[in-house]
């Protein structure tokens, strides 16, 4: 079961989102060294790769894996964030081969590099291109605070402050630290 | 010395009405292949030019003749203008023993049908040389396929064809057609409904029509052997095939369906009347069936038709021995 | 100068990237972008040992678009063009996704009118898209005439969706909180006329296609998929369907109206190109069984939110995802909204995308004209996958 | 599978390639589905919501001049910029007004110019851009703009899609001729 999965993750933060508002069941912040551990069981509870993609976010690339399951509902959303200066995650692709190829148009699009893809070299890009079109200017950052939907968190980390809105500064060590309630 | 001059004068006027006979009826197959097509698939086929798209042959071969002739790169330029020559002529000859009418036969030779079959197979060649020759990996997987298939299907039909020539007791195809009668229970498909059968199938086969036109494939190997031909070279290719469906048609005919014997009043019009509802059987398959797949395809050959074929040889010569 | 030519190392960079692996005597094939199989501009690089293959490798992008960066120098409503380009055989699929996403967002209520019309539009538009893969799937197998009756038939429904929609192939018909244009008389005769005509059309496919035995023994027992292969690939649709997967979106994760409805989700387990045919084949039914439905319950009312998002509508922060069934499989749709004008990102999850890349593990071993067959059972529209 | 039902499959099989036969042959009988176009066109209530390139609707009081009060909404909402909307200049005064305008300045009064006609002085629209959306005709704030049924458009060169709408406007209203002081209203209920 979903709970059961959740349960051996090593997160960062569990959030449990509203189907109807955001189309996902379940929100999963990971640090990167866990992602493969993560797969691997999601791969062992029959769970479906639906796309790889991320966001350019003012903290990092957060990427986002969306996994779904054939026989229950509910969408699950793996997090992971990425410096901009080197960005770098472990590839997916050993346990969910369709990965690949969703990876390759991620490192085309954002210029991540996924190091254990068999075949990383550009898919929907020319080979040629050293340009990655969907980086954002500096300035045309967003905290991924203010990107995400709330989401009712169900257990984070002390520390973990992506989903505390940075607007307003003095409150974001109050909230990190109880790590409760809704964020963002 | 006389009659040597009036056979070779004969042969001669044969030969250039066999040209011209073979080059009208590529424009006339083409019109009825594509008017066939679209009548098939509920729309006009040619239309616009002429009335109905009568004059579209025309139109095809002009356009065919004016294109450039394009050797691609690397290609050996001897080998790769010769296959389309070799496709072409020898199509011609085939047409020498075939009894049109009574009398109306370019060289009545005793041994017809195996010229026919003899010269039948130097097609295969012509279709190596031109896919090894274009220097191209689609061409060169079509000529593959062409050797393998028309050297399979050669044996099925060689063996139907010998069936009948058990049956009449020579290889002249003057005198097959004369020993059957005018009403079609008198000719020699109700006596070898099975030799007809793999006759057909081994036909289609061996002029590489669909169902079995693999060696171009156009999904697959998007041409085949001509995928690097323009113009009148492709013109030749296309000229050959519907010459060699004409040749097969014919040689079912005199065999199976009494030649130009037909009710009432005999004559050539009856052979061409049967050549051409062969043709449009041909056609009418080609617009029906998907394309088998390679090894489908030898296998019907090999599993099917040349038992087939060999066991009916034998009940034929059997039979022959018995009574 | 002729060997030094033929010394050349050729290819350009992918084939060059390929043949790196590649085996002893074997040959390396280029299949498209310019081939009459590869519906377009796909290119597959094959590894072939006679005619079988050894090794195969799609290369896309031949068609990209970037439609993603798009989305981020156009407003939410300035974007809905682009989804009726994404992919032309299903449309309205992607239509709705991005609509539902935006919708979900900034909790747009759709009037019950809106619903029912974008379910038959969206049903009709499925059975276009079947049918286009239907006549395009046998001309890959080497039979002509069907595609033409399959567009006779595509036909009538292009004239039917054009009454709706306004346009005849890239529909983008949808507009936040409902659609562009609400039915007249003539759509409902019509589509009254097509339902029991459509019906009398399926035995003649089955007759003249489905039943031909020189077609079954093309695709039956070739391109097996696995169960966990399409989970791992994350193929869904008709190609997880035919694998004993009964996984619809409109079922899995109910959107619309469409549990009202009384239909089935077509399931073959055998996973054989034959399984993915036989399934298109019955979603027809079954969305001409929708249809009849929704145009028999359609009940009065608008067809849109009287406050439609105009151009310059802001979407709320956030960021929603939105699934719906499309022709191919599972269509999504992410949109991350920072408040902005423009949004901040938005993300096209192409069912196409994912089904394609099962095709290298599935081709290998596989003679090439399989390969033609599987590629054909795999309903590709380029455009969608390359986006 | 005994052999009995292997030769019962087969001939089955067999008979499946005759069925495929009878089908075509059935349809190679029938009537042809296909519109000659240039000679038949296809049925006109069909095409009565097609939407073509996008066109003009005339005000009601003058069917040479369209709706439209040239406030440039349609020209931002346009997703791939194929509008160009020209504004009308205000009339141009005679230096014996200005200088009044410009006394009367000076006394201190306030003058009313004379401000710009709320008309287009130029509407372009470039076909070939449009991509159809109808963004334009819900954005217009006065329902200037609706979509043509021009079904049949075919062009040699990128500018003939390049349309001026204000003269095709007028033209279609001088097409109609004087009858046509009721129809633009029609239109525009429909619009």
């Amino acid at each position: 079961m979903i709970q059961t999965v959740l349960d051996q993750l090593n997160a960062q933060c569990v959030a449990k989102c509203d189907h109807a508002k955001t189309g996902l069941a379940w929100s999963v912040f990971l640090p990167a060294s866990e992602l493969l551990r993560a797969v691997k069981l999601l791969h062992k509870e029959e769970f479906f790769l639906e796309d790889v993609t991320a966001i350019d976010a003012k903290e990092g690339y957060l990427l986002v894996y969306h996994f779904d399951h054939m026989d229950r509902p509910g969408r699950l959303a793996l997090r992971v964030l990425v410096s901009h200066d080197a960005p770098r995650v472990p590839s997916i692709a050993p346990v969910f081969s369709g990965a690949e190829w969703h990876e390759r148009e991620t490192r085309d699009f954002y210029g991540i590099d996924f190091s254990g893809n068999p075949n990383l070299v550009p898919l929907l890009l020319p080979a040629d291109l050293d340009v990655h079109p969907l980086q954002k200017e500096e300035g045309a950052r967003a905290y991924v605070a203010d990107l995400l939907s709330p989401c009712e968190v169900l257990r984070s980390e002390p520390g973990f402050d992506l989903l505390t809105p940075k607007a307003v500064e003095g409150d974001k060590k109050a909230k990190a630290g109880d790590g409760e309630g809704t964020a963002a | 010395m006389n009659g040597i001059a009036t056979e070779l004068i004969r042969i001669v006027v044969g030969l250039v009405a066999v040209a011209a006979f073979v080059g009208l009826n590529g424009l006339v197959l083409v019109y009825a292949e594509r008017k066939g097509a679209g009548h098939f698939q509920r729309r006009p086929g040619p239309f616009e030019v002429g009335p109905h798209g009568v004059i579209q042959p025309i139109a095809d071969a002009l356009k065919l003749i004016g294109k450039q002739l394009f050797t691609p790169e690397n290609a050996d330029p001897f080998l790769f203008w010769l296959a389309p020559l070799l496709s072409f002529f020898p199509v011609l000859l085939l047409f020498v023993p075939l009894p049109f009418g009574p009398v109306l036969t370019v060289w009545e030779v005793d041994l017809g049908l195996l010229l026919i079959l003899a010269f039948a197979g130097i097609n295969v060649l012509a279709l190596l040389l031109a896919g090894w020759a274009s220097n191209n990996k689609y061409g060169l997987l079509g000529a593959g396929r062409a050797v393998a298939q028309s050297v399979a299907y050669e044996i099925p039909l060689l063996l139907t064809v010998l069936a009948i020539a058990f049956q009449s007791g020579t290889l002249n195809l003057s005198t097959i057609v004369s020993q059957q009668g005018s009403w079609p229970w008198q000719w020699n498909i109700v006596t070898q409904p099975l030799a007809f059968i793999i006759y057909l199938i081994s036909a289609l086969g061996e002029t590489n029509r669909a169902p079995f036109d693999l060696p171009e494939a156009e999904s697959e190997l998007t041409a085949g052997f001509h995928t690097e031909y323009s113009g009148m070279g492709f013109g030749m290719f296309f000229l050959a095939e519907y010459a060699n469906m004409i040749v097969v048609s014919g040689v079912c005919t005199a065999l199976f369906l009494g030649g130009w014997k037909g009710p009432f009043v005999d004559g050539f019009w009856w052979y061409l009347v049967k050549v051409y509802a062969l043709l449009g059987a041909m056609i009418w398959f080609r617009w029906t069936y998907p394309r088998v797949r390679f090894d489908q395809l030898l296998n019907i050959n090999w599993k099917w038709l040349l038992p087939l074929a060999t066991l009916n040889l034998l009940g034929t010569a059997f039979l022959m021995k018995v009574f | 100068m002729r060997n030094e030519k033929l010394d050349l190392v050729t290819g350009d960079f992918y084939t060059q990237n390929f043949q790196k692996g590649a085996r002893e005597n074997t040959l390396i094939l280029n299949m498209g972008p310019q081939h009459p199989s590869t519906h377009g501009v796909l290119r597959i690089i094959l590894e072939l040992d006679g005619e079988y293959i050894v090794r195969a490798e799609p290369i896309l992008g031949y068609l990209h678009r970037m439609h993603e960066k798009m989305a981020e120098v156009k407003t939410l409503v300035q974007y809905m063009p682009n989804m009726g380009r994404v992919d032309y055989g299903h449309p309205l699929a992607w239509n709705w996704a991005f609509a539902g996403a935006v919708e979900r967002l900034g909790g747009i209520e759709v009037p019950e009118r809106a619903e029912y019309l974008r379910v038959i539009s969206c049903e009709l538009n499925r059975i276009t898209s079947h049918l286009l893969w239907w006549g395009a799937y046998i001309l890959d197998l080497g039979a002509f005439t069907p595609i033409m009756y399959a567009f006779d038939d595509r036909e009538r429904l292009l004239d039917i969706l054009q009454i709706v929609t306004g346009s005849r192939l890239t529909y983008s018909s949808f507009r936040f909180g409902g659609v562009c244009a609400d039915i007249n008389d003539k759509f409902k005769e019509l589509v009254n006329d097509f339902i029991p005509y459509m019906r009398t059309r399926l035995p003649m496919y089955k007759g003249l296609v489905t039943d031909n035995i020189i077609l079954r023994k093309r695709v039956e027992e070739i391109g097996y998929f696995s169960p966990d292969m399409i989970r791992r690939y994350g193929a869904t649709g008709p190609v997880a369907r035919g694998s004993g997967l009964a996984y619809d979106v409109r079922r899995a994760e109910p959107y619309s109206v469409y549990n009202r409805f009384d239909w089935k989700v077509p399931v073959y387990e055998k996973g054989d190109a034959m399984a993915r045919y036989l399934v298109r084949l019955d979603e027809i039914e079954q969305s001409l069984n929708i249809v009849e439905q929704a145009m028999a319950s359609l009940p009065e009312g608008k067809h849109i939110v009287d406050k439609a998002p105009k151009y310059t509508w802001k979407a709320p922060k956030g960021e929603a995802y939105f699934a719906v069934e499309g022709g191919r499989g599972k269509v999504g749709v992410q949109v991350v909204s920072d408040g902005g004008k423009n949004p901040y990102k938005i993300k096209l999850r192409a069912p196409g995308f994912s089904n394609l890349s099962l095709f290298a593990e599935a081709s290998q071993g596989t003679l090439l004209a399989d390969a033609v067959a599987i590629l054909g059972s795999l309903d590709l529209i380029i455009p969608e996958i390359d986006r | 599978m005994n052999p009995i039902k292997k030769f019962f499959q087969t001939i089955a099989d067999l008979w499946s390639l005759i069925v495929g036969l009878q089908i075509t042959g059935k349809y190679f009988c029938q009537r042809q589905v296909t519109v000659h176009y240039p000679r038949k066109e296809i049925d006109p209530e069909i095409n009565k919501t097609y939407r073509g390139h996008i066109e003009l609707v005339a005000s009601p009081k003058d069917p040479t001049k369209p709706k439209c009060i040239s406030c440039l909404m349609c020209v931002s909402a346009c997703p791939s910029g194929c509008i160009t909307v020209v504004k009308s200049k205000p009339p141009k005064l005679s230096p014996e007004e200005e200088q009044a305008i410009k006394d009367a300045e000076a006394r201190g009064e306030k003058v009313k110019k004379p401000s710009a006609p709320k008309e287009p002085a130029q509407w372009k629209y470039d076909f070939s851009l449009c991509s159809l959306c109808g963004t334009c005709i819900e954005a217009c704030a006065v329902d200037s703009i609706q979509f043509s049924n021009e079904l049949y458009v075919v062009g040699t060169s990128r500018n003939d899609f390049k349309y001026d709408l204000l003269a095709r406007l007028k033209s279609q209203a001088e097409k109609r001729g004087p009858v046509a002081e009721s129809k633009p209203e029609a239109e525009t209920k429909e619009a």
